[in-house]
């Protein structure tokens, strides 16, 4: 039982409650870094470093932390984890560091971070907590990365950097610029509509089917 | 290196700093306010429906608090919220009998008449403004989904003969439909009461039933045969009076001609065919 | 052109910190449904990067200077503070002022378009009056956008908008397409 | 704006009364205001201009049988909205002579004003130009507001209609002497007579009538759509507006059509309450077409067929004008104290073209007398947004039907606007 | 023996229209358009042809692949869809290749219109959202200016390339008069501006035949003429001050007025009654925004042409323009007395 | 941040207490990943910094950097909040070659920095590589990505100033052809060279006098 339980908060991050697709959370690092593939796996790991570490301190510890001042202690010890991302990135890949700028400290300020350690660390024990952590730290960087790989093939023709289309290619500029994040999230987010909306028309017929049949 | 014991410092002496001045600042700048209303709040739906007789939720939050309403007048909120909600103020959930809408007319594009040809936008409170909408009953439903616009809850369609079926799961019983109507034809009733009045119509015999086929004829039987002072007659259709008679039973509607009275066991209008939804 | 005019302009309309840096996109997706929401919502924004922009410089001069590792850990801290310290100090003082900007500060405190002004204009070596002046360009720049949306928002209510695409997505190719009008401004001022 | 007149079709004929049928209904309620008090039973005899129906309040008129006959039923009948309402239905009796039997003139000059008005309720005078609001209550002037002028309506802007052109050229005398009555008990400095230019006979013929001294000028008024308007009228007179929420007495002018200042006359001079009135029958959809007298309560269907029946391809017949008139649902419906015209229009005018969304042209608000916002009402009626309607002063909507008429995209703007309303006042209403 | 009664209609007075419907209004600009379309044909040959029917292809495609099943054939009828891809067409260079032209007028009309409702509902004018797209995503390509062609027949051979391919440049490349004047202080002379015989977009060039067509528009009462008079009036007192100031720095009022897509821009985009207030105050107060943007995009922006930045910015303001300009209500604002 | 108090259950002093021990513990965390990163990190940054130097002042293999202190230009390894340095370049010989200076100035979108290599007695600049840019993708950030253009700032006079002209039009040594399309990034480019040239040609000593490499900045780092 308590194995399909963390399965299932595992899951949930991934796809039902995807928290960029489905909840619409942590737009601001979602829209600003995905310029590149590369850099939108640097941002979905630092982000899982520290939702994941930050969600482990946070439940375990969540019996010593008095209910008042909780939000200071959830974020001072966010804080921790992404200077701790912050140095380690920038003593390793410089060069992706400095192509995420500031949007790495920013990762404090990503409402889903302090989102999940409010409404599930606080509450749930350590397994648990991780593995919804994990479910939707998962889910954060899956997003980012389709974000990122759909802007980077589009507007440079290249996957990690890799041409993928010959030199000749005409790249789609505004699709690494500010508005092609924009309309390429508010697209993605269209077809997650349309699918839902399939889904339910398709679940609506097999009713309709099973009452007739009935 | 000095650093190593800096940042500890500046930390620790940061935290002592806001936490004395907030605790300091909580203590002299507090203002009273109760802290269960917004708690209360952020329970409730937040659906601002009005379904409970308040303007919007948090005037709800503030009654609940003052105790003034039970958490079960909230239709919207499932059962677990409305447990929480009460375990939290500690007061009993206070639950409701589960009120569905039901519509006071039969008449679809197969029993009622039109003597006009409507054109314009669609929609019934549009159309009556035209003459009534060339419907032969004035009091009937005019059958262009109003009601089904106005639904918050997705719980009225449209069916195919033009009225409007209810779905008593999703049905809240907010007034919505209820103030949509031009022709006021919605009530909200106990879903427990199985009998019930599908007609409008203030005329009698056959002014009545020349308008619509399902419609009352004001003869009466069902007074006769319903247990003693449960129905009345009043403006020539009967009128159900729940707390005045007998026990309800089924007998009351077996003579009824024009099946204008009814015994719901399910939705209103389930057995109904898909037909035409207007005829000329 | 003035340094300080430059910068105004630049945090303003060129660098629009929603539309070109997706900063502060929570509330700007969130709250931009009502005009007059909005226009407070800036308002309030505006003035918590004011004191932001103080806080920062203050910080900068006087703490980090021995201690930078402790950047990031100090703005959000102090900022938060003080802002909620601002916050009580409101309710107290003036109630109708709390009522018409108040209530939406704790939501913009943690809001990372206030984190992001204190680290830009520590990247950028800001003096206080520059901080103070990029604050201002910031604030009203966010305003702008959230108006602007809101207005257009509020006339999309009125129209057939797809179901499929109301909601989120919608607001998003709203804000895709201010965002491209935004980049009109590029190079404002910055040739002269 | 400038609808196209379409009166050449009746502007020349001269006023023909309709033979008397059978059946005549007459709803208690065919004013504004609280529906009248019937005075008689079903069975009883009634006798043309008989009182049949007492005022039911103060802004309410007493009804009189429009024919000698017996009541044949009161009770819910259909009336001119489709909707049922309570009615006194007469059988004419086929062999009366349906003379009117005078009162002996009563002698207006010695009644004082609060007499006069009682007198005017009890005759059932309303006003004839559409809205059919009781004239007695435009007439009772409330203490400290003062009427300097008294300005009559021949404005008739609606196309297609007649009736008050040709009156004008027919009972010029009438008119004036009804006017005379109307000064002085309201105590007016001057009566102004406003005629659209485009009926300069009317003009002359009222000049004419003029004795020399009495205060009463022809004013010409510019030909548009809708001159006719209380408001407009006063604006056009005057050059200025009256203010929202308020009543043309408030700038200190009492208006009336012409029609009622002559039904003020034939009641003050000749005995005869308010039994019958004129109706332009027009449009393409009509054999041949006229200006009648009607009795009050006839069936349509009888009008129509006094005027040759109704050609092939009828589609909709509208009482009143084209512009703000009412569809009816059925010929039996009745001819009413309001109804100035019945026109018959054909598969041709009604065949409605596409309708297409509003692309914001700004057409209506430059057609809109009002000044008002008519696309942005379409738009917040469609999305049910009624109160912020209501912000944008909806009820200060004439429903001219200027806005409709100016779109190009065929949007139905006034029925829209009068759906918001109906939502508007019915849950003001059910929330008491 | 009673006849039996027509069917009787109900339908809310009043019953009587005005000649005008909407499809009418689109197709007059259309007709509009003719004299400048026929300019780009004699300036830039066959390849105008080939931008100006990628832009239309892709632009009725999108209404056809996104309008729902039953209306699909009417959106096409009222001529919108069209009318959107040919006033993209005209503001895009001769030489862009045809691919990225039917890209645009595809996205004109989803991104501008179809997901907003369609006809009516959208709050950008589509084709300056299309070309605004195009400009954003292929900027080397869109701001590249071939001369006008040698004869009718010939075509660049940049308007070939295949897609999502770059496009060869062959030859020179000319600049604009807004490009010369800006990077090199070069001054056109003002005959060429007003007959058209410049570097520029397709339909730009020639602001006497724009004007033409305007006029038209105007006597059709199909056009808000406060909004280009606005517009105009505001470059050319704005520019004449600022040459005041700076003769040599600043372009003369003339040469702000006949130079770039200003023509086009302010009779045939800004002037769409969709995306511009439906107010008369709020058109005086757009053309004058629209105005005062593209004089400060063109003299002191980045770019050497401001127009469509300058109109998507004010269709962005227009609803609260709209909001703030209601017109005063008759009877109200006023005393009794 | 709502600490919601009201419920005063915990005494004032235990919230304080917690909220200085989590600092406390967070403070160590940091500073530990701090010391444990910093070697790394200044070693990175040097050696970027080495590297563009070499890059903008060609046939330079030795650095030493001088920091405008006190209003002389003096050698020194650290360098102060609001001071500004330049790098100066020898040969393997320890002979002077140039300066490579740093500028930053408002680009078409943002601000762009940027390092060139600089001779003063020759007055040309021998090279430029741009460090920070968000110019436009395609387009601005040829000024970096474009070969000719960079390779157009080598041996490239300053007196007066650098002028950028329209491609194919250059005549004098101290034009460059502008990027077609990115004129206004490359022109940018130009006036934030020009600028910071002006502003260090008074304080820079007179060509000839540079002061020699100290032996132990040998490497610059």
């Amino acid at each position: 039982m308590k194995k399909s339980d963390s399965y299932e908060e595992f899951i949930k991050g991934i796809w039902r409650d995807n928290p960029v697709f489905v909840q619409v959370l942590g737009m601001c690092p979602m829209l600003a870094v995905t310029n590149s593939a590369i850099n939108a796996v640097a941002m979905g790991m630092a982000t899982f470093f520290v939702l994941v570490g930050s969600s482990f301190l946070v439940s375990s510890f969540r019996n010593w932390i008095p209910k008042q001042v909780r939000i200071s202690c959830f974020i001072i010890i966010i804080a921790t984890f992404v200077t701790v991302a912050d140095y380690t990135l920038l003593a390793l890949v410089p060069k992706v560091h400095k192509e995420l700028g500031a949007f790495i400290p920013l990762i404090v300020a990503n409402c889903m971070i302090l989102g999940r350690q409010e409404a599930f660390s606080s509450r749930y024990p350590v397994r648990l907590a991780v593995m919804d952590a994990i479910g939707m730290a998962g889910g954060f960087l899956l997003a980012l990365f389709s974000l990122g790989a759909i802007r980077e093939i589009l507007g440079d023709g290249a996957l990690f950097g890799i041409k993928l289309f010959g030199e000749n290619f005409e790249p789609w500029v505004i699709m690494i610029l500010p508005p092609g994040g924009f309309l390429t999230l508010g697209v993605i987010l269209l077809f997650f509509n349309w699918f839902k909306f399939k889904k339910d028309e398709f679940l609506a017929e097999v009713a309709e089917a099973e009452r007739g049949g009935g | 290196m000095n650093s190593l014991l800096t940042a500890p410092a500046i930390m620790v002496g940061i935290g002592l700093f806001f936490g004395a001045i907030l605790a300091i600042a909580q203590r002299f700048l507090k203002v009273d306010e109760d802290p269960r209303i917004e708690a209360t709040n952020e329970m409730l739906p937040g659906t601002n429906c009005g379904a409970c007789g308040q303007p919007g939720c948090l005037p709800f939050a503030e009654k609940l608090v003052s105790g003034d309403v039970d958490p079960g007048q909230c239709t919207v909120s499932t059962d677990d919220t409305i447990e929480s909600i009460a375990e939290y103020l500690e007061v009993d959930a206070g639950r409701q009998e589960k009120l569905v809408a039901r519509l006071r007319c039969g008449g679809g594009g197969l029993q009622a008449h039109q003597i006009a040809e409507y054109q314009g936008f669609e929609g019934c409170r549009a159309a009556a403004v035209v003459s009534g909408g060339g419907k032969g009953c004035a009091w009937g439903c005019l059958g262009l989904g109003d009601c089904e616009v106005a639904c918050t809850f997705d719980a009225i369609h449209m069916n195919a003969n033009g009225l409007p079926q209810v779905d008593t799961d999703k049905c809240r019983a907010c007034p919505d439909c209820v103030a949509a109507c031009p022709r006021d034809l919605f009530e909200l009733v106990p879903i427990k009461q199985n009998l019930f009045v599908q007609c409008n119509i203030p005329l009698a015999g056959q002014a009545a039933t020349q308008l619509c086929s399902v419609a009352c004829d004001a003869c009466g039987k069902c007074v006769a045969d319903a247990a003693p002072g449960l129905i009345r007659m009043e403006n020539n259709l009967p009128v159900i009076d729940y707390s005045a008679g007998g026990p309800a039973r089924p007998d009351a509607v077996f003579r009824c001609a024009t099946h204008s009275i009814v015994w719901l066991e399910k939705e209103q209008f389930q057995d109904q065919e898909a037909r035409p939804a207007r005829m000329g | 052109m003035d340094n300080l005019t430059w910068i105004f302009i630049s945090a303003l309309l060129v660098n629009n910190f929603v539309l070109t840096y997706f900063l502060g996109l929570c509330p700007f997706l969130g709250v931009s449904n009502s005009l007059e929401t909005s226009a407070r919502l800036g308002l309030a924004t505006t003035f918590v990067m004011l004191v932001t922009a103080v806080c920062a410089w203050v910080l900068n001069t006087y703490v980090l200077i021995h201690a930078p590792y402790l950047r990031l850990i100090c703005f959000i801290v102090v900022i938060a503070s003080t802002v909620q310290f601002i916050e009580m100090l409101i309710r107290k003082l003036s109630p109708a002022l709390f009522r018409a900007m108040g209530i939406f500060l704790p939501l913009i405190t943690t809001n990372c378009a206030i984190l992001g002004l204190a680290i830009f204009a520590t990247n950028r070596g800001y003096g206080f009056v520059e901080g103070i002046v990029y604050a201002l360009g910031a604030g009203i720049g966010f305003t702008l956008a959230l108006v602007l949306l809101a207005g257009l928002r509020e006339e999309s209510e009125l129209s057939d908008i797809p179901a499929l695409i109301k909601g989120t997505a919608m607001n998003l190719i709203i804000a895709g397409i201010l965002s491209m009008a935004f980049m009109g401004f590029a190079g404002l001022f910055s040739s002269a | 704006m400038h609808p196209a007149h379409h009166k050449s079709q009746t502007e020349d004929l001269e006023i023909q009364r309709v033979p008397f049928g059978k059946d005549y209904v007459m709803p208690l309620g065919q004013h504004i205001g609280v529906p009248s008090k019937p005075a008689v039973v079903a069975g009883e005899a009634v006798r043309r201009g008989q009182l049949i129906a007492e005022p039911g309040g103060f802004v309410s008129t007493a009804l009189h049988s429009p024919v000698t006959g017996t009541v044949r039923e009161i009770g819910d009948l259909r009336g001119v909205d489709g909707r049922f309402a309570p009615a006194i239905a007469i059988e004419a009796d086929a062999f009366a002579t349906q003379r009117v039997e005078p009162d002996p003139a009563m002698d207006w000059q010695s009644l004082s004003l609060e007499e006069f008005i009682d007198a005017v309720q009890m005759a059932g005078i309303v006003g004839m130009g559409g809205a059919a609001f009781p004239s007695h209550v435009k007439l009772s002037v409330p203490d400290g507001t003062r009427i300097r002028h008294l300005l009559i309506n021949g404005a008739e802007c609606e196309p297609y209609l007649t009736n008050d052109h040709r009156l004008m050229l027919e009972r010029p005398a009438a008119l004036l002497e009804g006017a005379e009555i109307v000064r002085r008990k309201l105590g007016a400095e001057e009566t102004i007579i406003g005629v659209e230019s485009n009926k300069p006979d009317a003009i002359e013929i009222l000049c004419d009538h003029i004795s020399p001294g009495q205060p009463v000028r022809v004013v010409p008024l510019k030909v548009k759509y809708p001159q006719g308007a209380e408001k407009m009228m006063i604006k056009s007179v005057f050059g200025k507006e009256v203010p929202a929420g308020q009543l043309p007495r408030d700038v200190g002018v009492n208006v009336n059509n012409v029609g009622t200042i002559v039904a003020i006359a034939d009641y003050f001079l000749r005995g005869m309450p308010l039994i019958e009135r004129i109706v332009t029958v027009a449009g393409p959809g009509v054999t041949y077409p006229a200006n009648l007298i009607v009795p009050l309560g006839t069936p349509v269907r009888d009008v129509v067929r006094f005027c040759g029946g109704l050609k092939g391809g009828t589609r909709e017949i509208i009482m009143g004008g084209p512009m703000m008139g009412r569809p009816i649902a059925s010929l039996d419906v009745p001819v009413l104290k309001g109804c100035s015209g019945v026109l018959v229009f054909t598969e041709e005018q009604t065949s409605r073209r596409k309708e297409y969304p509003c692309i914001r042209c700004g057409r209506c608000l430059e057609a809109c007398p009002y000044f008002l916002n008519p696309s942005r009402f379409a738009r917040l009626a469609r999305a049910r947004m009624f109160d912020e309607m209501k912000a944008h002063h909806v009820f200060d909507c004439v429903e001219c039907g200027c806005c409709t008429f100016a779109c190009p995209s065929d949007i139905p703007i006034v029925q829209l606007i009068r759906t918001a309303k109906d939502d508007l006042t019915h849950r003001k209403e059910s929330h008491g | 023996m009673k006849k039996k009664d027509p069917d009787l209609l109900l339908f809310h007075a009043p019953l009587l229209r005005q000649g005008m419907t909407t499809p009418r209004a689109m197709r007059d600009v259309i007709y509009a358009l003719l004299p400048a379309t026929g300019a780009a044909l004699w300036f830039f040959g066959l390849s105008a042809v080939l931008v100006i029917g990628s832009c239309i292809a892709g632009a009725v495609l999108a209404e056809v692949t996104f309008a729902k099943r039953e209306t699909r054939g009417e959106s096409l009828r009222d001529a919108t869809g069209v009318l959107t891809g040919l006033l993209l067409g005209l503001t895009l260079p001769p030489g862009l290749p045809m691919w990225m032209a039917f890209l645009g007028g595809f996205v004109a009309i989803s991104l501008g219109k179809v997901i907003w409702g369609g006809l009516g509902h959208n709050l950008f004018n589509p084709a300056l959202l299309g070309r605004a797209f195009l400009l954003a995503t292929f900027p080397i390509a869109m701001t590249t200016w071939v001369p006008a062609a040698g004869g009718f027949l010939d075509v660049y051979a940049s308007n070939l390339a295949l897609p999502f391919m770059q496009a060869q440049v062959d030859g020179v490349t000319s600049a604009t008069p807004l490009g010369m004047m800006k990077f090199e202080q070069e001054v056109t002379p003002l005959a060429n501006l007003v007959l058209g015989r410049t570097g520029g977009s397709l339909g730009e060039t020639s602001g006497l035949l724009l004007l033409l067509g305007g006029i038209y528009l105007w006597l059709r009462r199909d056009l808000d003429w406060r909004i280009p008079v606005s517009i105009l009036l505001t470059v050319v007192i704005f520019s004449a001050v600022l040459t005041l100031f700076d003769g040599e720095r600043f372009p003369s009022p003339l040469f702000s007025l006949f130079s770039g897509g200003l023509m086009l821009g302010a009779i045939y985009m800004a002037t769409d009654p969709v995306t511009s207030p439906v107010t008369p105050r709020g058109a005086w107060i757009f053309g004058i925004g629209v105005g005062v943007l593209v004089i400060l995009i063109r003299v002191f922006g980045g770019l050497p042409e401001g127009v469509m930045y300058a109109i998507l910015l004010m269709n962005a303001a227009t609803p609260l323009i709209d909001r703030y300009t209601q017109p005063r209500v008759f009877g109200r604002g006023v005393d009794s007395t | 941040m709502n600490t919601g108090a009201n419920a005063a259950a915990p005494s004032s002093l235990r919230l304080i207490l917690t909220l200085a021990i989590a600092g406390l513990i967070s403070g160590i965390a940091i500073i530990g990943i701090y010391e444990s990163t910093l070697p790394t990190i200044t070693a990175n940054k040097a050696r970027e910094l080495r590297e563009a130097v070499f890059k903008v002042l060609p046939g330079v293999s030795q650095m030493q950097q001088f920091v405008w202190r006190g209003d002389q230009l003096i050698a020194a390894e650290d360098l102060q909040k609001d001071e500004e340095a330049v790098y100066g370049g020898y040969d393997e010989n320890g002979e002077f070659v140039g300066y490579a200076i740093p500028g930053a100035g408002p680009g078409f979108q943002d601000t762009i920095g940027l390092l060139f290599g600089f001779t003063p007695e020759q007055q040309l600049v021998l090279g430029m590589e741009v460090l920070e840019s968000r110019e436009t993708p395609g387009l601005g950030d040829k000024i970096y990505k474009d070969a000719d253009f960079v390779g157009s700032f080598s041996k490239l006079s300053i007196d007066p100033e650098i002028v950028a002209v329209k491609k194919g039009t250059t005549s004098q040594p101290n034009e460059i052809d502008a990027i077609t399309g990115a004129t206004i990034s490359s022109k940018a480019v130009v006036r934030i060279i020009n600028k910071t040239h002006s502003d260090w040609i008074q304080r820079l000593p007179p060509p000839g006098s540079e002061p020699p490499l100290r032996q132990d900045a040998g490497d610059g780092s």
